[in-house]
């Protein structure tokens, strides 16, 4: 953690617009936790862009007094990309659903961990579409153990029959893409969550929290109960450097980690690379339009 | 050898065709080089075939001694290096045409007052090629391909009676670094080609255009080079793009001078990811841009309306290609102006701006940089394929003319905890802070919102946001359309016989078809608009009034220029328009000309 | 007790509106049920907080003695349970009209000739609720809410003089299954509204709609649920959809029930998938339907034009929302109609159709799904957010009304391998062989194609199949459009003062604005258009004929109905538009019917 | 291999249309490796339809005579959802390039892995962008071993000071994802991969085979020489069955493994629960829209 001289507060990231969450949903732990870790990191909320897609999730830059982007379903991972790789001085922290970030926005995805960017996404899995009132989402669990929908399919509102399909696993996905810090919080453990945000927000390159935060309204089937049954810590002699002990742990048959589970320490970052090629061509003399043109003459 | 009659003549048309990936672009492009060496003015036209190796591609090259319009109609000469080729696109030669085509490969049926003038192209290149290799050994020149395409330059050059030194001097430069011998195989090939038609000309007419003396320099650039130059005069600051023809060569012109301009680009992982990166770095503070055609600029249409809504700017650059959906992608057409202009659910403000010709490409992309940041909306420039691949000579643009707009940025006091981003204000504009900036902090957002962002929905609320966004189109039209709207008058008084409207790539032969009707005592006077949307009223109606009939040509289906301004404007007007994947030739235009003025 | 007025009426509009999820929408939903139990026609109309809880909401009922047109304007009763509801929504009330209040909330400052009838709402209920927990202890009860929603209900139905024993009847049906015990405490929370009014009631005046005596029985049901039943009966195999309010209800009502009919449905990962999907879908030989807003729709453009392109019959459902990009997605609007006629690149085929009412909703989908596979290309049908939610009472659609057309088979002998798949034919439409079928196999492509289906490129085959393919609409504009542009002749005899040329949702409350004016001897005819691309142009001609002045309303900004009107047809009108969120009221149409007929 | 008498030979499936690839295409290999595999399955040509997107490799359904769809960039799997889903008794074939299926297609992934339909994808990886002419691609690569852009990077049409994103594996990603069967081959090896497709095809689910088809017009990198010396074959006693064996071997090292990498059989299909459900659903009395109003009285 950082040691400088504390400035900022959770209150200096406060809006002054309230948030509009059901009572209950876990978005509202989500954001404390990012308060807390954002005051631990000291960001300049004036030097901070929190972008978002659209969903219950997404609204929440609009909660958060630095700069914020709330754009369009599903692509808040590439306006992020515009954002910092245009802006590396700037700090961005993307937040979203479950719908957004891995249903209409997934195949955004791997891109981003291929760019490696200094970004933090978040996502609040609440393993259902919370705006819309409640469908599939790709993260909806069957009850765990059984991952045979003949058991006990969930009735959705568009799976009135019980679900027929089988629901992805973010955390194994964004190792296999070699995402370079992918980590997955609770909202209901808010100092463990806090800690996870502190951690991912000053790591260097593109990471990943997907956190558990349920929607009571919605999804009355992963309640905090089933969570917290359903939990663990990450082992304490877990290496997260090791990507084939972390896709187990990621693949874990009956639960689910909590903590940081993959890191690729020293991933090249585009950025990286932009910035080398700025400094190599800043040693050339200034391009012009005039020059370019001699060229066709 | 007899006495050959060459015809002096101020413009000539030359085209190539043969099969793609066998020189013919190449033998175009060095023939419009050593024309431009002569002190001529040129203009080409190529169409590939779809296919990825194999099929038909035309290369024409036009020169005239002095301004050229378009890339010609009726080819004075045609070069046929396959029969295919020859059939494909060999139609619509001049009376007095000349084929040369390669006898190693196709015989054409003679046709009357057409001079067919064969000649074993394929064999003569292999027999240069023997010839260096039997002077020299080894792995490099066998696999060098055989210099077709300069013993067809040498034949060529013959043929208009051009002199063969400055070609000389060219290949010299050009083959120089790949060692003596090539250059000397290739001087060697220029001169059989030349000999040979030497041999056969006989008493042949031939066209011969006199050199020119010129006084300054020129620059020989295509539509898409002139854009992605235009860009970086403009101040671009960010390109996201993803591949798609004819657009491409735009993101890749860019991805090596952008970042010597201090610039970053991105290949995005589709159209989508590359405008939502365009917000992002607009909203951040850069101007920002990307290239596209039709497939790439329907995908955008959502985040199109999302950045008009939340006042975002950025450009989009549509290079227009044939056909809807996959279609014709190597062809040109104007098909997407509805798409562009209408292309919203519900409505937000954005601008559609087209470029008239490779000159303007550079001007238009300085100005949808800066209509982009006057009205904090998006600008969708378009171009077309015909355009983009099209090469001009054309005089150095005059940097002193090039004006930048920056960024409205908030004063000092109204920055703080409730900065108004979205400021209700008689333009429309409001100040828009840039991330860094103290006390500037704002959402922007595409949900319906008040002043400072917030999201809203009273009817109260809806109304009045609506109104400033599009109040600022307004302001447009108010402040700045008269500069968009091109105006070429009639000579002579009152009325003028038919007037054009038009847009886009179809300045250059609509010029010429006006020419001719006026030097066919047919006053035509031409509105070629750059802005279409808003439209710039005002100017249109003037227009209109001063013409006794309109005619409406473009490349599209159905007349979707027509439609818009029937749209909007009170106007009876000739709709004229095809869409076939190929451009307008002056003789149609012209023909639609005296058909209205025989109307009147 | 004083004597009460009721004041005998024919028409009752009652608002109420409140906190989302605080039983506003259920009370609304209860007293229209019990106004349909009485014989009463009844529409509904409601608006949403776009809030995920909490924010105003709104429900409005009207009922009639005989058929409704709209949801009414200004409401004889509003029941307001929270001040921010009454503030938000509370205005526009009759003249001598009731407000309806929850006491313990807040006290509305009294308005001349209105009667402010407070009453503490939040306490009956509790004291109800408490009075069931005294009897009978536990869990169950304490996590009850209280009855608000009944106790309103109470006070309603007495206001209106109607009688409760239907209400009792309904109570004891809906709760039965929770309990003896909860069943007594909502009749007894129903007889406690009832007697606070009966107490209030003095010397006021309440209106009185007279219980109507039904000859057959009604349905109840909104435009959402309508397309959804239409698209069953038109014989829909196959839907890919993708969450969107306001069409999610379609999406969700069909996941239940197309299993029911042998069909399958995909909740896909976005809505271009969705669109895939179908393409995928159709080509394998089945009705295919999705249905989407304004943002997947713009997703959607790509695949239309594909699908336009390649000749896949489809459907789309658009349900229109206010605002552009997000906007305002639980308001209402009309704003989408150019972006379904215009959004393609290039030009490729395809169909825009609008439902205008509940009812229509049902004959709409069916006709879409018909034109799809008749004209073998996408439907865009037209939908908002004021008519997917909107209650009607209807006579169940007569069935045997229904007619579906199935696929055009190749016949036997045109099979084989060269079956010509987009054959070249009179009508334009060619023969679509399902696979499975033997000799039937061809390639569906959006790359323009012969008639097997093989790529090409030339100008000559562009505009052969472009033709074959645009051929279809004119076969449409022939064959069937008369039966799309509905008309309503004015009474009376020569020119019709105003002609109305609309589409869409607002047909019923034009009709009763129409027939208020021809009430007041303006003579109103009115056109209204279910299809929208192409334009039925020879019965809008022929209706612009035989008006003096044309009035073109519609809920968007810029007035796109007009706008297409004007691109096609040779038409002077006058445009109305608005786009707030909110659907016109009678009055306000009224008002610029009279304002044009004072012109004449 | 099925042992059914032999009706389709690879002539049956050759469509009158001429390939118009280069020569020396890696995607010729591909299309006889596809026509031998369908004649091992005896795939009834009438019964078959072949989906692409666009891009060189996309042209594949053309040249083939069985019922082709040749659809937009990106969106064959999709589409192909869309014909299986509605129509099960068709055997549906989807093909294209890396770009088409890993760029901008890539979202729809691991949707087709959540449903587990019978279909084959077969992807013709050339690492780059055929059709438009050689750009950078997701699975363009950098020269195995050290993955460090700073080294050598390629130098692509749209990169040319050099590669700055790390490219991505499409093995890994179809494991992460949990695709029934993923394999990999390579067009130069045309026995193994005719062998490969027909284990593919005969599979009950949902299978990728990435399959390395070089592009000697615009990849002069990976051309087949360095596809021959970078690629060895799937170790006899390696378990496909293994998930996290699988994993390991999709990212080793030093090379490209070349055979079937990963297997889950029996995994639950969205098509089997879909029939299950229409066969529950055909014993229910005939459901009518006249019957469905009812409930609106
Ligand atoms: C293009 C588009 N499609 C659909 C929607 C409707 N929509 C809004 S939010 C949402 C999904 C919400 O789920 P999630 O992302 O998990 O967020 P949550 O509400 O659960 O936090 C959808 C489908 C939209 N706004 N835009
Ligand atoms: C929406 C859209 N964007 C871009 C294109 C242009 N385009 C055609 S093919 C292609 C990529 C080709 O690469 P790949 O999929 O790897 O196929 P290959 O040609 O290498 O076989 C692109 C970008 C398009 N047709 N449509
Ligand atoms: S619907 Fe669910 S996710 Fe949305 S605010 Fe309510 S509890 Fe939270
Ligand atoms: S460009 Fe490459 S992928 Fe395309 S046909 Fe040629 S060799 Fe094959
Ligand atoms: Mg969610
Ligand atoms: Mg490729």
């Amino acid at each position: 953690m950082t040691t400088a001289p504390v400035t900022f507060t959770v209150k200096s990231y406060k809006s002054d617009l309230k948030p509009i969450w059901c009572p209950g949903c876990g978005d509202y732990g989500v954001l404390s936790a990012l308060y807390k870790a954002m005051a631990n990191c000291q960001l300049d909320p004036d030097k901070t862009v929190v972008v978002s897609g659209i969903g219950c999730s997404s609204r929440l830059p609009g909660f958060v007094s630095s700069y914020g982007f709330h754009g369009v379903h599903g692509r808040a991972l590439p306006i992020a990309t515009g954002i910092k790789a245009s802006r590396p001085d700037l700090k961005v922290i993307v937040v979203g659903g479950d719908g957004d970030g891995y249903s209409i926005g997934g195949g955004h995805l791997p891109h981003a961990a291929r760019r490696n960017l200094d970004m933090t996404y978040l996502i609040m899995n609440n393993n259902t579409y919370g705006l819309t009132k409640g469908q599939v989402s790709p993260t909806s669990m069957l009850p765990l153990i059984s991952k045979n929908p003949k058991i006990d399919p969930k009735r959705w509102r568009t799976t009135p029959y019980g679900m027929v399909e089988d629901h992805l696993d973010p955390l194994a996905l964004a190792i296999a893409a070699d995402m370079s810090f992918v980590a997955r919080g609770f909202s209901y453990r808010p100092n463990q969550l806090t800690e996870i945000l502190t951690q991912a927000l000053q790591h260097k390159g593109f990471a990943l929290i997907d956190t558990f935060s349920p929607c009571p309204t919605m999804n009355q089937d992963q309640t905090d109960e089933f969570y917290k049954e359903k939990t663990f810590d990450v082992p304490e002699d877990h290496d997260p450097t090791n990507k084939g002990a972390a896709f187990s742990l990621a693949t874990h048959p009956t639960g689910y980690p909590i903590g940081v589970i993959y890191k690729h320490l020293g991933k090249p970052s585009m950025q990286d690379e932009g910035w080398v090629l700025h400094e190599r061509l800043a040693a050339e003399p200034p391009a012009t339009v005039e020059g370019l043109f001699k060229k066709y003459l | 050898m007899a006495v050959r009659t060459t015809e002096l003549t101020t413009d000539v048309t030359i085209r190539l065709v043969g099969e793609s990936g066998e020189g013919t672009i190449s033998l175009g492009e060095l023939a419009a080089r050593m024309l431009t060496m002569l002190g001529l003015e040129i203009c080409t036209f190529q169409t590939f075939p779809a296919e990825i190796k194999g099929g038909t591609v035309m290369f024409q090259v036009r020169a005239r001694a002095g301004a050229v319009y378009s890339e010609g109609d009726a080819a004075n000469i045609l070069v046929a290096l396959t029969e295919d080729g020859y059939h494909l696109m060999g139609g619509n030669l001049a009376e007095d045409g000349i084929v040369l085509y390669d006898s190693d490969v196709f015989t054409p049926t003679p046709a009357p007052g057409r001079w067919d003038l064969g000649m074993p192209i394929t064999s003569m290149a292999k027999a240069e090629k023997d010839a260096l290799k039997a002077e020299m050994e080894g792995e490099q020149v066998a696999r060098l391909p055989a210099p077709k395409n300069i013993v067809g330059l040498g034949a060529l050059l013959t043929l208009i009676d051009a002199p063969l030194t400055p070609a000389e001097q060219y290949i010299t430069d050009l083959f120089g670094r790949k060692g003596e011998g090539i250059v000397r195989m290739n001087i060697r090939a220029l001169h059989s080609g030349a000999n040979r038609v030497k041999q056969e000309i006989g008493t042949h007419r031939t066209p011969h255009i006199k050199p020119q003396e010129r006084t300054t320099p020129v620059i020989t650039v295509s539509g898409n080079q002139m854009v992605a130059m235009g860009a970086l005069a403009g101040g671009l600051g960010f390109f996201g793009g993803y591949p798609i023809t004819p657009a491409t060569e735009i993101m890749e012109f860019l991805a090596k001078e952008l970042p010597r301009f201090g610039g970053d680009l991105i290949q995005a992982e589709d159209e989508i990811a590359a405008l939502a990166m365009l917000c992002g770095a607009s909203y951040a503070g850069k101007k920002v841009m990307t290239s596209t055609s039709g497939p790439g600029l329907s995908l955008m249409v959502e985040l199109i309306n999302f950045a008009g809504q939340a006042e975002i700017p950025l450009v989009i650059c549509d290079v227009q290609r044939g056909g809807a959906s996959t279609g014709m992608p190597t062809k040109t057409s104007q098909g997407d102006l509805n798409l562009a202009v209408y292309g919203v659910h519900n409505e937000s403000p954005h601008i559609v701006f087209a470029a008239s010709s490779v000159e303007d490409c550079f001007w238009a992309a300085i100005d949808a940089l800066n209509l982009a940041e006057t009205y904090q909306c998006p600008v969708i420039l378009l171009s077309d394929q015909a355009l983009a691949t099209r090469k001009n000579t054309l005089p150095t643009p005059d940097f002193s003319a090039v004006k930048t707009v920056e960024r409205i940025k908030p004063a000092a006091e109204d920055l703080g905890p409730n900065f108004r981003r979205y400021l209700d204000t008689a333009t429309g504009i409001s100040a828009m802070a840039i991330p860094g900036t103290t006390g500037g902090a704002y959402t922007a957002t595409g949900i319906e919102h008040d002043e400072i962002g917030n999201p809203g929905y009273t009817p109260q609320l809806a109304k009045k946001m609506k109104n400033k966004r599009f109040r600022k189109l307004e302001t447009l039209q108010k402040d700045q359309a008269a500069d968009f709207a091109h105006v070429y008058p009639h000579k002579g008084e009152g009325l003028a016989d038919v007037g054009i409207i038009a847009f886009g790539s179809t300045e250059g032969v609509l010029r010429e078809a006006a020419e001719r009707a006026e030097a066919e005592g047919i006053s035509t006077a031409h509105l070629h608009l750059r802005l279409l949307s808003p439209l710039p009223l005002a100017q249109i109606e003037a227009f209109v009034a001063s013409c006794k009939t309109i005619l409406v040509p473009e490349l599209n289906y159905t007349g979707q220029l027509a439609g818009l301004l029937r749209a909007n404007v009170d106007i009876k007007l000739h709709a004229y328009h095809k869409d076939e994947g190929v451009p307008f030739v002056a003789r149609e235009l012209f023909d639609q000309i005296r058909a209205l003025a025989s109307q009147n």
